[in-house]
């Protein structure tokens, strides 16, 4: 193993602990919030070590692009739903995305 | 044991998990949900038939088929979901009658 | 037009091709979909006919292969004698109910929802493609597209009918497929031909067979598979009811003839001895509770359950015995029960639905009288159940006799007796509503029904007798492509 | 027992255990949740077993769109209170019920086991006329040359579960609009995704389907994604779903198969029913792809609406 290889070990060590602190995290937490807040926080910062982790073993850049995408792609998605269920669990749902019931 | 092995004994376990839901459970959203199991575990058994040969690319073949299996899957979910929702509508049960109440017991 | 002349046309392709083109075609059309398939049927009549002649001139069953790659690698569309002995008797039947339904037939507006003529040509063509395919896979797609299609048409009359006939369905496709899944897992391949010619006989391939067939046998509505077919039958509107009692419960009964005759794994006759019990069950069940029915369209229903019977005898009595002189007798006698079933059955629902269009119902006790005001909807009603009964000179007849000379000289003689009791049966059912229907009784239908209407059923019963009369040139079809080893029938 | 077998055993463990809580948990919506998590769990298999494109149709139709077709179902039969559970059997039937499940599932195992493990398969054919496809991707040649019958077919039953779909509508509905109004807080975080993310989706469908005449893609995949950023769309409530009475939206749904349907007729009458001249093959397959992909995403986005619940 050459020292990349380390490197990108080491990373993807690094996030799968950010994963176990967040899932920690969701099971032991009080209340909604905080634990959106440990989970979302755990996971973007995990799947970014994974990533980097992954990134460090491509030789093309263009696969590296990819997983950069892939990785803003999910935070801008966990954010989105992170505040979804926020002002869900806040009771303002209907204000932020609702249906009309015609029926 | 193979990788290809250890997933079609899974494929396996699932058809028998899917089928028990199926003969216990009366709410048919349940049941809806047992049949994709039972699919998934099929296709999962024959998955691991086409890459048992230990090569590195799997028999395309089947690869294909269950990807045809899965979109023939959702279809009949979609319908199954749409049927059970008017049959709510129409009934107020989730159920089908005659057989909760064997189930009651 | 010679028979080169007809080779040169892809009619195998087409009796799939045209009513698919028609489902496309009609979907957008929205309630223009009636003009569209009244066009179509025709043309998908002609296209089978002429197929079925092309059959009968080359004297082979006709082969291709989707995109020209050869099995296993492609999938092979077959059509012998049987596959279009099928599809002739589903295009006359289609026809018959398009052109019934197109002239007006309300049914709980399930024609004014632009979906019905869509999921009309659907069912057509889901079976057609099961009469040609030659691929276990390819079969289990077009199975879907018939469950599809057919539960829908049930939901028009009863959704609860049809969600009870949808886990039917869709258990029997799911152990269908466990089946076909293990054959390739054990054989490589989805090919119905070479699955036969392999002669593929180890353990493996029986249970995968017996999954197959257990599959097949839910969507068959075999005893005791039965329960959702009733309610689905008796509550669908009319041409629905006709479609699926004549035809689509037939499908999975094809497929089984092909699983067992065609590729034929090896088996020690006890699981084609259970499905012939299975079959004695069903004629006698379905018949005592097709006497104790209160509603027409479930007295027609439960009789489908007991003629369907009569089809799985065809197991224990040509299958458990494969090379004896009178099995090809017996197949082909079981194969005219299917279609004369097929031609009496529709024109019996579609006179039941021309009963509930002019009398508002189908209480058995509110019929009497109704042949004064429908002397030619009666008449068809008397005609169908001949056929039904198996009296000469009905297809049915033929049938009977053909698979009871082989029940006789194979010592199968509980099964004999059943075959003659079953059709004592369906006397005591069917003439129940005849002779309601013929009494005097002040019944008066509250709606006129046109001539060109009543006449349709009339015309189905006729050619369910037809078949029994002109019997030699169906039966010549049959015995192409046939893959008993005995080569003669007993005449 | 090496690692990366070991990982498989806990996968293949885990999918078990999220199927028997999917079935068998008390909370319906529970029982959806773990639904999806099965499914995902699925897909990560295909990945082990080297099958990309099955284990990206797994996870975007298998569990993410049948995913969303259930919680829907969810909660429109919460709204309606037919969420509660009826009581399960007796523990006896239940003892019965496993009892009879297991052994079917030990069955199958055994039959699998017991088979020819060198089963030739129809790889090496595959193999053997990849390059006569037109594509490279041994996947999308099965799919779209070799058992292009099948998929012709396929993508009528897509098609048919729509009508299906449909004819389930009420009277009074014909020909409305599926689904309710959704509608997001302008400036909110929904209706921004809303706004950022379609081009982006769209940018990847029309990639996998490029994609996947050499790699792992395809049109059904890509159609998927599609018809997530319609689904995306009218969540965030920038589009409304259109009414099913519409000839526009019925055109695009049957433009697709009508296409394959009409080449593979076309192929029919020339000699081979379905048959790509080895030297076109290649375009004509991405060409079809294209216009499936169109069709199968708007049927895919429908069939997830549901039946019309409004008047146009």
């Amino acid at each position: 193993m050459n020292v990349a290889d380390w490197l990108s070990a080491l990373s993807i060590l690094v996030g799968v602990a950010f994963f176990i602190a967040g899932t920690a995290g969701l099971l032991r937490f009080p209340d909604v919030h905080s634990r959106l807040h440990a989970l979302t926080k755990a996971d973007n910062l995990g799947l970014g070590f994974i990533s980097l982790g992954v990134a460090i073993r491509m030789a093309e850049p263009w696969s590296i692009a990819k997983i950069l995408v892939v990785w803003m792609l999910t935070v801008l998605a966990a954010a989105t739903v992170a505040q979804l269920i926020a002002r869900a669990a806040l009771g303002t749902a209907p204000e932020e995305a609702g249906a009309d019931d015609h029926r | 044991m193979s990788t290809a092995l250890v997933y079609a004994l899974c494929g396996a376990s699932l058809v028998g998990v899917g089928l028990y839901g199926f003969i216990t459970r009366a709410h048919l959203l349940r049941r809806i949900l047992a049949f994709n199991i039972i699919g998934s575990g099929i296709f999962l058994l024959l998955g691991g038939a086409g890459s048992r040969q230990g090569a590195v690319s799997p028999d395309p073949v089947p690869q294909a088929v269950i990807i045809t299996g899965i979109v023939v899957a959702l279809s009949l979910t979609a319908l199954a979901v749409a049927l059970l929702v008017r049959l709510v509508e129409d009934t107020g049960r989730a159920t089908l009658p005659g057989e909760d109440a064997s189930r009651d017991a | 037009m010679t028979a080169s002349g007809l080779a040169a046309l892809p009619l195998l392709e087409l009796t799939v091709v045209l009513p698919l083109a028609g489902l496309l075609l009609a979907l957008p059309l929205g309630h223009h979909g009636a003009r569209a398939t009244l066009a179509l049927a025709p043309i998908i009549l002609l296209v089978t006919a002429l197929l079925c002649i092309e059959i009968m001139w080359s004297g082979a069953p006709i082969e291709r292969v989707a995109g020209g790659w050869d099995v296993p690698l492609g999938i092979a569309l077959r059509a012998d004698g049987i596959s279009g002995a099928f599809l002739l008797t589903t295009a006359l039947v289609a026809c018959a109910v398009a052109v019934f339904q197109a002239q007006g037939g309300q049914d709980g507006g399930a024609t004014r929802r632009s979906t019905f003529w869509p999921l009309f040509l659907a069912t057509w063509g889901a079976l057609n493609a099961v009469f040609v395919s030659g691929d276990l896979f390819n079969l289990y797609v077009a199975l879907e597209l018939l469950t599809l299609a057919a539960v829908a048409m049930v939901a028009y009359g009863s959704t609860e009918a049809a969600m009870r006939y949808l886990l039917f369905a869709l258990s029997g496709s799911l152990v269908f497929l466990l089946g076909v899944a293990l054959i390739y897992a054990g054989s490589g391949t989805f090919d119905i031909g070479l699955l036969g010619s392999a002669g593929a006989g180890d353990t493996a391939m029986t249970v995968a067979a017996a999954f197959m067939t257990a599959g097949l046998l839910a969507k068959a509505a075999l005893f005791p598979f039965h329960a959702w077919l009733p309610p689905a039958h008796g509550n669908a509107p009319t041409p629905a009811s006709a479609l699926l009692s004549a035809l689509v419960v037939k499908a999975p009964f094809f497929i089984l003839v092909r699983i067992w005759f065609d590729i034929g794994p090896e088996t020690s006759g006890v699981l084609m001895q259970l499905l012939g019990y299975l079959g004695v069950a069903a004629i006698l069940y379905g018949s005592l509770l097709a006497m104790r029915q209160e509603r027409l369209k479930l007295v027609i229903a439960y009789s489908t359950v007991a003629q369907l019977g009569y089809l799985f005898l065809v197991f224990p009595l040509a299958g458990a015995a494969q090379d004896l002189p009178w099995t090809a007798g017996t197949w082909s006698g079981a194969i005219f029960h299917a279609l004369s079933h097929a031609l009496a059955k529709a024109a019996l629902f579609l006179a039941a639905g021309i009963v509930i269009e002019a009398v508002g119902h189908d209480r058995l006790q509110g019929l009497a009288g109704l042949a004064r005001d429908l002397p030619m909807t009666v008449f068809a009603f008397g005609i169908a159940a001949v056929s039904i009964m198996g009296l000469p000179p009905s297809g049915a007849f033929i049938g009977k006799y053909l698979m009871l000379t082989g029940a006789l000289a194979g010592g199968h003689v509980f099964l004999a007796i059943v075959m003659i009791g079953g059709g004592l049966l369906a006397a005591a059912y069917l003439f129940r509503p005849l002779r309601l229907m013929l009494l005097a009784g002040e019944t008066q239908p509250a709606k006129a029904i046109a001539r060109r209407r009543q006449v349709v059923p009339l015309l189905l019963a006729l050619a369910a007798v037809g078949l029994g009369i002109a019997a030699s040139l169906p039966y010549a079809l049959l015995q192409i492509g046939r893959s008993l080893t005995a080569t003669e029938g007993i005449e | 027992m090496n690692p990366a077998l070991l990982f498989d055993v806990a996968l293949a463990a885990l999918a078990v255990v999220a199927a028997l809580s999917a079935v068998a948990g008390r909370d319906l919506f529970a029982s959806v949740a773990f639904y999806i998590v099965y499914g995902i769990l699925i897909a990560l298999a295909w990945m082990r077993l080297g099958a990309v494109d099955v284990a990206l149709a797994e996870a975007a139709i298998g569990a993410g769109l049948t995913g969303v077709l259930l919680i829907g179902a969810w909660s429109q039969l919460h709204r309606k209170g037919a969420t509660e559970t009826p009581p399960g059997p007796s523990s006896a039937a239940r003892l019965l019920a496993a009892g009879a499940s297991a052994s079917v599932a030990v069955l199958v195992a055994v039959i699998f086991v017991g088979l020819p493990a060198d089963g030739a398969g129809l790889a090496p054919a595959v193999r053997e006329n990849v390059a006569e496809s037109g594509v490279s991707n041994p996947v999308t040649a099965v799919l779209l040359n070799f058992r292009a019958y099948d998929t012709l077919m396929e993508t009528i039953v897509l098609a048919v579960a729509l009508a299906a779909v449909w004819s389930l509508t009420r009277d009074e509905l014909w020909g409305g609009i599926p689904g309710l109004r959704q509608h997001a807080r302008d400036g909110g975080v929904l209706a921004t995704f809303g706004r950022l993310l379609p081009p982006l989706g769209l940018l990847v469908g029309v990639y996998l389907v490029w994609a996947g005449s050499s790699m792992p893609g395809g049109a059904f995949q890509a159609a998927t994604v599609l018809a997530a950023v319609w689904l995306l769309l009218v969540m965030s409530g920038a589009m409304d779903e259109p009414a099913i009475g519409s000839t526009a939206i019925r055109l695009t749904i049957v433009a697709g198969p009508a296409l394959f349907l009409a080449y593979g007729t076309g192929g029919a009458f020339l000699g081979t029913f379905l048959g790509f001249p080895a030297d076109v093959a290649g375009m004509l397959i991405v060409a079809i792809e294209y216009v499936l992909t169109v069709s199968i995403a708007a049927t895919l986005a429908l069939l997830v609406a549901g039946v019309p619940r409004r008047q146009e």
